[in-house]
């Protein structure tokens, strides 16, 4: 009892060993998955120092070390399929195909951002690439994503839809009426679940009283995997299965991906709750790093490509920077648009 | 004309939308084979089947996100929420989710959904059955809260609802589903204006839901005293209809506004507020309010009538406003 | 799919055989249980008939044929213990100790009522015996029961706290949430989930993906069992063995009682879910009759004592309603009180 | 006097009222480990231990009625919520249980809990971050609502709000936190009274919480146009203190009230009802309010600022309430 809620930190280990088998994937693929890891990266990095620089304000949490999971997930995707997912959301909204540009505007809060400037960091948006958002409220986004599936199911399309939450998510009630609900119903939902350990400063061993996440998709006799969540390729892999499963068999499939963020939960978190040593121990197995060097290591990759990737990932970013800076704010004439749907529809 | 109920206007305009539209179905507790909690989705299940009328497990909060969901992905759901009070599990998806979906998108995603809940008092059901909220919904940006106090509005208002492309909140006062008369076979309705039900020229007697009818004997009782009492019923309590009630005091000068929910924080209160906002000088007494009792909702029938507005109250509000 | 809600009504199967054994309780606690039982019966069968004449009003949900759940749990139950219980409370109520008469005045409105007529049939309380109600939001106990114990535990006191609910609320996210923070926190709770196969229309198999609810359960690692709810004798057995646990090991313990309701859901229920053969089926089960049967069998009853112990039962409940009916409405003027507490405390 | 901050003064009352009573204790997300979401209870963990500064799963809805049950089982519980918007998952437990327990059981159950939450806009946090929904707490009848404006209701609200035996809400905004200014060491407040915060005889500027800065602020702008304006913070939303509102209004004949809430169904409806129904006749000119504009709270800063109750709009509707 007083030990689960004991000050101090977790020395929550890494999920396994550092993977250094070769990557099995096509040159182009493989490549692929590092662009968009590096890409998120990179989008956040610059990100952070803008906030330092007042540029990007509200609330902004990073993904930071967590990057192989959206990478290896949303390449296991189609076009049609649709993915919700939090407030952690740059990297996931980045690779499901909204621009760079469009994501850095919306967080400047300017006009020619992906949700107009409305949203924020917290609530990106896209319409055209099925991304729907950007939701605040945790565990907000999983009935969504149910309905969504739910939806398809009806008109007699078969998609997938994805859903991306934090194991802090778990404990909430929305999770266990969601699961339950698309599995009673057997509904292609992908429950993503990405377990970074914490949520805010509550480790899992304080929020759940059984932490094998599996055991609460088998409360609801949905099929679930656990995931080394630091490994684009195991990530790549198992959603590549699971989305089988889901799209073929049109049912629900829970993956847990083991994961870790680097950096503070928000902007604001003085990280109190856990040790340096822990982060380092987690960052021995970055995603980007030991996949670069697995990439490497099987001459897939050399320094200069990776050097010339890195390169050109930088000047995506730095035109973003420069098209949200140039941005233009929206008429404060424009306050009530879109609080309700104009006549003759939608205004996207 | 043929003679109904308000349940059966119900039913009608469910089965209406249901043939009129494939992608319009019908989600909820006990919507499909128990028959519904109050019987309004009878006979459904059988005419559209499981996929269609869709009963769904105890779990208010996820079934109106897989509303929210579902509207998204392109259907027209109609949610249904047994009550009012178990609608407050729910809140979170209605207010943080659906309202603000389109707004925080930038415009990119509408939520054309349909919700539809019973509210009120009136049949000791106590503290946790009973409650009338309206106001709650009616403050929030981004939906629309409809009223039916009428076997009319019962029947005409789900089709332009569900064709309204944001979310819809429509009550249902449990008082009302017995209540018969004719209707009009072809009738079509509006639902964003206010409507006068009894023309006068005294008094202006504001009411909406499951008060109507009160309201409306209340009129008629306070002929006896020589007042000719106005009646309007709100039907839309989101967005209010203010030209009709700011005409209606213009006419009358006098206002008495009848209302189910709590006094404090009314719905009420708001009307009061854009009466005085818009229409001051047009006001000859102060105008009054006649609503709940700030208590939940007693059992013994003899407390929860006099928590309640009835015909007495309302009359003697409304001699109090005309100085009689 | 259209299967899971397919109209028509579950066979589903009663737990098991019909129990013949001896009971093997010595003989205060054997005819004691019986007692408790047929005290329910008929205060309900009587509460019904009132319900037709009006003399009771709002919703009425009848407990009939479940019986042997309250029986056998309550006599496992210490006085200092707590029971949280739903609007399905009659039995729990009076087999806790809230007096016949006061339960009657209560569902006639009269202050003479367990709760001054106040809450009705739905909201039975009783501070003295320490029944915290009567609540008509389906799961809505299971959190104040987490409190209760939560309170015994910062305050040092070993107590256990007993909350009923249906299966049906195990759907609802309070549920969850509740179990995780008892496991978590290893709260002394009993969970007691009287599974009659329904909630309201809705089949236990349309309401949850995994209709074994000992698995939902082990997704928090708190123990559970499965008991049969029509025998008294195995629900006592159980209870007991449960509460031990509960008590000694000061952590939760989840009882799923199996069972079923013999009446429609409320005096509104056109019962279009279920065959009238499910219910005969279910009824050959009956915890009176069955029970009343081995107690004879081996010799323990005569058909005389059972008569004249139901006699007596039956003038109990003829005074209770003599009790109801002088009783009185309180008066007009009251009815703010207890809105707030008035200064210098309770008015109980 | 010593210099202190509102997040301060908020963990002062909070160590406060941990060592005078054991039965107090402190339960929400990441109030122990992070140190609050705010940094209100940084450090009261290392003090108090785990089990009185108890960090909860995320989920608003148990750990609310946890809080209910441990009130009902003795003990005096602080519930942290970190934001109103989260709220909205533990309604069912505050309205059906916390606040209708003692009348359903006919005065048996006291539920003596403590909620505090941060409310308001102001920090672009969005949509689902921003609501001031003060004004729906404010409508339930069996709890009372609290918002600490300064540095000594931050200070001494807490202690008589966990006197009190029935569930006390706090309102928190989030711009307040990092408010400084200097704090007498043994001020008692109560929680039934309004306070004129700025004296006035022209115009009523009635506030409250995060919003009475920037109205005490306008009360001296005001000057310049010769208005003299009388400032009033609620302080106590439910029950609301109609005496000091009246007096005011009877002293100044005009009325602003200003509410962080969206306009309809707002708090500041609520002010206004009650004061035509009570001091019509005083009025010399229709009352006014400056409110939230209805919208979700957009993100990007100008669009926020645009939305919400600024000097300059208050300002102007003084101005405009004074006929200048
Ligand atoms: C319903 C709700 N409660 C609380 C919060 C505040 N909050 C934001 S993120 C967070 C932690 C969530 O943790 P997790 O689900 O593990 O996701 P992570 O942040 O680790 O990616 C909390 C408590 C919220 N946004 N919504
Ligand atoms: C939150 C909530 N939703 C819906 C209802 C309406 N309702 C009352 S009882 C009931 C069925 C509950 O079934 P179960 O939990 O199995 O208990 P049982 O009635 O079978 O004893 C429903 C849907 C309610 N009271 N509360
Ligand atoms: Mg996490
Ligand atoms: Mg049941």
């Amino acid at each position: 009892m007083s030990e689960q809620n004991a000050p101090g930190s977790a020395m929550a280990l890494p999920p396994g060993p550092i993977p250094t088998t070769p990557v099995p994937f096509e040159s182009s693929l493989a490549l692929g998955l590092l662009t968009d890891m590096l890409r998120i990266r990179r989008l956040e990095e610059k990100s952070a120092e803008l906030y330092g620089a007042g540029k990007i304000r509200g609330f902004l949490h990073l993904y930071i070390g967590e990057e192989a999971v959206a990478a290896g997930v949303m390449r296991a995707l189609k076009p049609e399929d649709a993915v919700v997912a939090t407030y952690r959301e740059h990297g996931h909204a980045l690779l499901r195909g909204v621009t760079m540009r469009s994501i850095m505007a919306e967080m400047f809060g300017k006009q020619e951002g992906c949700s107009r400037g409305r949203g924020g960091s917290m609530h990106l948006f896209d319409a055209k690439t099925r991304f729907f958002g950007g939701n605040a409220i945790v565990a907000g986004g999983l009935p969504l994503s149910v309905g969504l599936a739910l939806a398809d199911r009806l008109q007699g399309i078969r998609r997938v839809t994805a859903c991306f939450f934090g194991e802090g998510a778990v404990a909430e009630g929305a999770f266990h009426e969601s699961m339950n609900l698309a599995a009673l119903w057997q509904l292609p939902v992908l429950f993503c679940c990405e377990n970074n350990l914490y949520a805010m400063g509550t480790a899992l061993r304080c929020s759940e009283s059984q932490t094998d996440l599996r055991a609460k998709a088998a409360g609801y006799c949905v099929p679930a995997q656990a995931v080394d969540g630091m490994d684009v390729v195991a990530v790549h892999q198992a959603t590549l299965a699971a989305v089988e499963v889901v799209r073929t068999g049109q049912q629900p499939y829970f993956l847990e991906f083991q994961t870790y963020r680097f950096r503070a939960h928000s902007m604001f978190d003085p990280e109190l709750y856990r040790d340096k040593a822990e982060v380092d121990r987690w960052k021995e197995h970055g995603p980007i790093h030991t996949y670069t060097a697995r990439l490497k290591a099987q001459g897939m990759l050399t320094e200069e490509q990776f050097q010339a990737l890195d390169a050109q990932i930088g000047d995506e970013v730095d035109k973003a920077v420069e098209y949200a800076e140039n941005g233009s704010w929206e008429p404060v004439a424009n306050l009530l648009r879109d609080v309700h749907t104009p006549a003759g529809g939608s205004t996207a | 004309m043929s003679r109904t109920s308000y349940r059966e206007a119900l039913r009608e305009a469910l089965r209406e939308a249901l043939q009129r539209d494939p992608h319009v179905f019908l989600m909820g507790e006990d919507v499909g084979k128990y028959g519904g909690t109050y019987a309004v989705s009878k006979g459904l299940l059988e005419e559209f089947g499981p996929e269609r009328i869709r009963d769904t497990p105890l779990s208010e909060l996820a079934f109106v996100g897989v509303g929210i969901g579902a509207a998204l992905g392109g259907m027209r759901p109609i949610i249904e929420v047994m009550t009012v009070n178990f609608s407050l599990l729910a809140l979170d998806q209605i207010v943080n989710t659906a309202a603000a979906l389109r707004h925080m998108s930038g415009g990119q995603f509408s939520v054309p959904l349909v919700i539809r809940m019973t509210t009120g008092a009136g049949r000791q059901l106590a503290a946790q059955h009973s409650h009338s909220l309206e106001g709650w919904y009616a403050h929030i940006p981004g939906i629309k809260v409809l009223a039916p106090a009428t076997l009319e509005d019962a029947r005409g208002m789900l089709w332009p609802a569900l064709l309204d492309p944001d979310p819809v909140i429509l009550f249902e006062h449990g008082q009302l589903y017995n209540q018969e008369g004719e209707l009009a076979n072809d009738m079509v309705v509006d639902i964003h204006s206010a409507r006068v039900r009894r023309e006068g020229h005294d008094v202006s007697l504001i009411a909406y839901g499951g008060l109507l009818g009160k309201t409306l004997e209340a009129a008629e009782r306070l002929t006896a005293d020589g007042i000719d009492a106005e009646v309007i019923d709100l039907r839309v309590l989101r967005p209010l209809d203010d030209a009709t009630l700011v005409a209606s005091v213009g006419k009358t000068h006098r206002v008495v506004i009848v209302d189910e929910g709590w006094t404090s924080g009314s719905l009420a209160a708001e009307v009061m507020a854009r009466l005085v906002e818009q229409a001051f000088y047009e006001l000859d007494a102060p105008p009054a309010r006649v609503c709940c009792a700030e208590v939940p909702i007693p059992y013994a029938k003899h407390l929860e009538d006099a928590a309640l507005p009835q015909v007495t109250t309302i009359v003697a509000a409304a001699r109090a406003v005309c100085g009689k």
